[in-house]
């Protein structure tokens, strides 16, 4: 209490924003703060101002956290079990077909169920697509000029906001997602290896000169895989750098 | 609440309750234990689980033994549900299919003139589907919105506040009309029309151009490009006239038809207002 | 900042009081909270903790208020403005009621109050169908000629216009914002339903006396469809029939 009393008072501009960021039912934007707070203020100035109140909050019950593209107050997640408690009904778990679905749709957008289904290799109900559309994780953002006109589904803005991602790019992993042709290159080219070696006839090695460093490295840490699926994604990153 | 089951060991975080048959021994055992099919996601997770707890080469499957612990995790299914069934049948005549080609000469070469290994496509399924399985992982053991963090539920500063109309929403439109079907249940059989939007919506037109009185039959017609929207409009027409929305006046055979609003105009004008 | 650094931070109970009073969507009383927190910690120690967040916050843009005999987050009403500003700038979404009668509406059309009720199960407001209609969205085309010759409802102009849409063909199948299982597993649980009480009309749907015959046979037609929107072909069936 005496110690708060002698620090200086928050600023005005300080107080305006954490006003605005309580009162605001969603994730207030740059463009938006500076269009409530007057253009005399600048960016800059919000910015260094936002991150002056997330220090101030990092250490307490409540944060200020940078979600699609904007800034709200939330409960820290240490508190979730605490805060749980004032509902009667506990969250639903998630399954691992609707996170996999979701997943699907979050990285490949715009994506199509045929698609998801190919890749999942099983139906994908329409219970789950309609769950993750009520919760406005995913939309229809149109439909795919093929036969049957299938729907394209993308994430929706609820997603964002709901995982807490500033934007999709902000998706873990997103820039080591492999697509379908590389991951069939790395196919090709380890069972090319593994069936010279099998042969013992390395007449074709020299190709392997010229090959992608990238690959190389995949291929040695697929080989040594230890039922971590992790690893996949692991070596990526450092081959990346490389690259 | 979940957060103590969610940030459980990775490999057990993505399984629902009922489906944790798993253990953390099962996957290092290499004699494999027995597994539930309703613990997977399909035949796609079933072979990783294989080749990822033997630690085998998932771009050297060997097929013939694969094949045979797939089919064993089937036949050890009671029952099999059938939906799920064809999903995993699909696979295992795959799996017998690659069995049999894989004791054939390879005949089928790439551009390069390298033989392609009949596994290849197989394996790059494998590792397409194993990217996004751990990427719905992450995503599931990310803290959300209602689960783990959680923000302002109401806003009192808002009541007092004279606010603007809402902003359209298809999306949220959409989501409404499901759960409206959801809920009423048997009324849904009266909701897949859809596909006769374009008849409601000429409904709509005849009964606005029908709004300053009676319009003959041909008039209506005329400005009809084409035969679809031809079609669509009697279509239309009929079922206004059914509905008893519309009367249709014809006096003599053969005669120019003529078409009424069953309500009068002036009353009609009074509504619009 | 410095200053803020320096000091010990917030204790664990004022954490959780912060995390709760900003998670409620009621004032938390002492009692609430002493059932929240545990029986453990002491209704004196819970009023210290928050009579030390009361003036940690007494200077900046958010408060702890006393309303209704509990504790809530505010923002500081000199603010009241600004705030304000925030209301009238962001734009409400659409109430539940309101999306699901412009729904109905836009799907059905045209359709009469009662109609709606009954597909809604509420009473829908005059309120709601005043807004819409302001708004463009709905319009009456009509009156419907039965007993009470009510209005009937069809969208406006501006509905294609607000939501983007060319004819309401655009509109996605209705069909298709269902699964086909689900669609055929309730009509069969209602119509177990149906032959069980079939005489029991449900007390609000005097208003609908003549359900549509065309909707019943439009359900034969499209049922036997096979997801092709192929327009007069599902619709010959029906109103042939119907002539």
């Amino acid at each position: 209490m005496s110690k708060e009393a002698e620090m200086t008072d928050p600023t005005q501009l300080s107080q305006h924003i954490e006003a605005l960021l309580l009162a605001s039912d969603e994730p207030l934007s740059m463009k938006k703060l500076r269009g409530l707070l007057g253009e005399d203020i600048s960016s800059a100035d919000i910015r260094a101002t936002i991150s002056e109140l997330e220090s101030h909050y990092q250490n307490r019950g409540i944060r200020i956290n940078t979600v699609a593209g904007g800034w709200q107050f939330r409960t820290a997640p240490e508190h979730a079990e605490l805060i749980q408690q004032l509902w009667q009904v506990r969250t639903p778990r998630l399954s691992r077909s609707a996170l996999e679905t979701l997943a699907i749709i979050a990285y490949r957008q715009p994506a199509t169920r045929g698609e998801i289904e190919a890749l999942r290799g099983v139906k994908v109900s329409s219970n789950i697509i309609a769950s993750l559309q009520e919760r406005g994780w995913i939309k229809v953002l149109g439909r795919k000029e093929v036969p049957g006109r299938p729907h394209l589904y993308g994430t929706g803005r609820q997603f964002l906001i709901d995982f807490e991602l500033n934007s999709l790019s902000d998706l873990p992993d997103s820039a080591q997602l492999m697509d379908e042709d590389e991951i069939q290159q790395i196919v090709a080219e380890n069972q090319a290896e593994l069936s010279e070696s099998q042969d013992n006839a390395p007449p074709h090695q020299d190709d392997n000169s010229e090959q992608d460093p990238i690959y190389d490295n995949e291929q040695t840490s697929l080989q040594t895989e230890t039922g971590n699926p992790e690893i996949i994604q692991a070596d990526i990153g450092p081959a990346e750098q490389a690259s | 609440m979940n957060q103590a089951t969610e940030a459980a060991p990775a490999r057990e975080a993505p399984l629902t309750d009922t489906q944790s048959v798993m253990t953390e021994d099962a996957q290092s055992d290499s004699r494999l234990p027995p597994v539930r099919l309703d613990s997977f996601e399909g035949p796609l997770d079933v072979l990783l689980h294989l080749i990822r707890s033997q630690k085998l080469e998932i771009f050297d499957i060997p097929i013939a033994m694969i094949t045979e612990q797939y089919l064993a995790i089937l036949e050890a299914e009671a029952e099999l549900d059938l939906d799920l069934a064809g999903d995993y049948l699909v696979m295992a005549s795959t799996l017998m299919q690659l069995k049999s080609r894989m004791l054939l000469p390879r005949l089928e070469v790439d551009e390069e003139g390298n033989e392609i290994d009949p596994r290849a496509e197989l394996a790059a399924q494998l590792i397409a589907y194993e990217q996004y399985r751990m990427l719905a992982e992450e995503l599931g053991e990310r803290s959300r919105l209602g689960r783990d963090v959680f923000t302002r539920p109401i806003f009192p500063e808002a009541d007092e506040v004279e606010r603007p109309l809402p902003a359209p929403d298809l999306d949220a439109m959409l989501v409404a009309f499901r759960k409206v079907l959801k809920r009423v249940g048997g009324e849904v059989r009266h909701h897949i029309f859809s596909d006769t939007m374009s008849v409601r919506e000429q409904m709509g037109v005849i009964l606005e151009r029908l709004a300053n009185g009676g319009m003959q039959l041909e008039e209506l017609l005329l400005d009809q490009p084409g035969r679809e929207p031809l079609v669509i409009t009697v279509l239309a027409i009929l079922e206004l006239w059914r509905q008893q929305t519309v009367t249709v006046v014809q006096s003599e055979p053969y005669g120019s038809i003529t078409l009424l609003p069953a309500s009068p105009n002036n009353e009609y004008a009074e509504l619009n207002t």
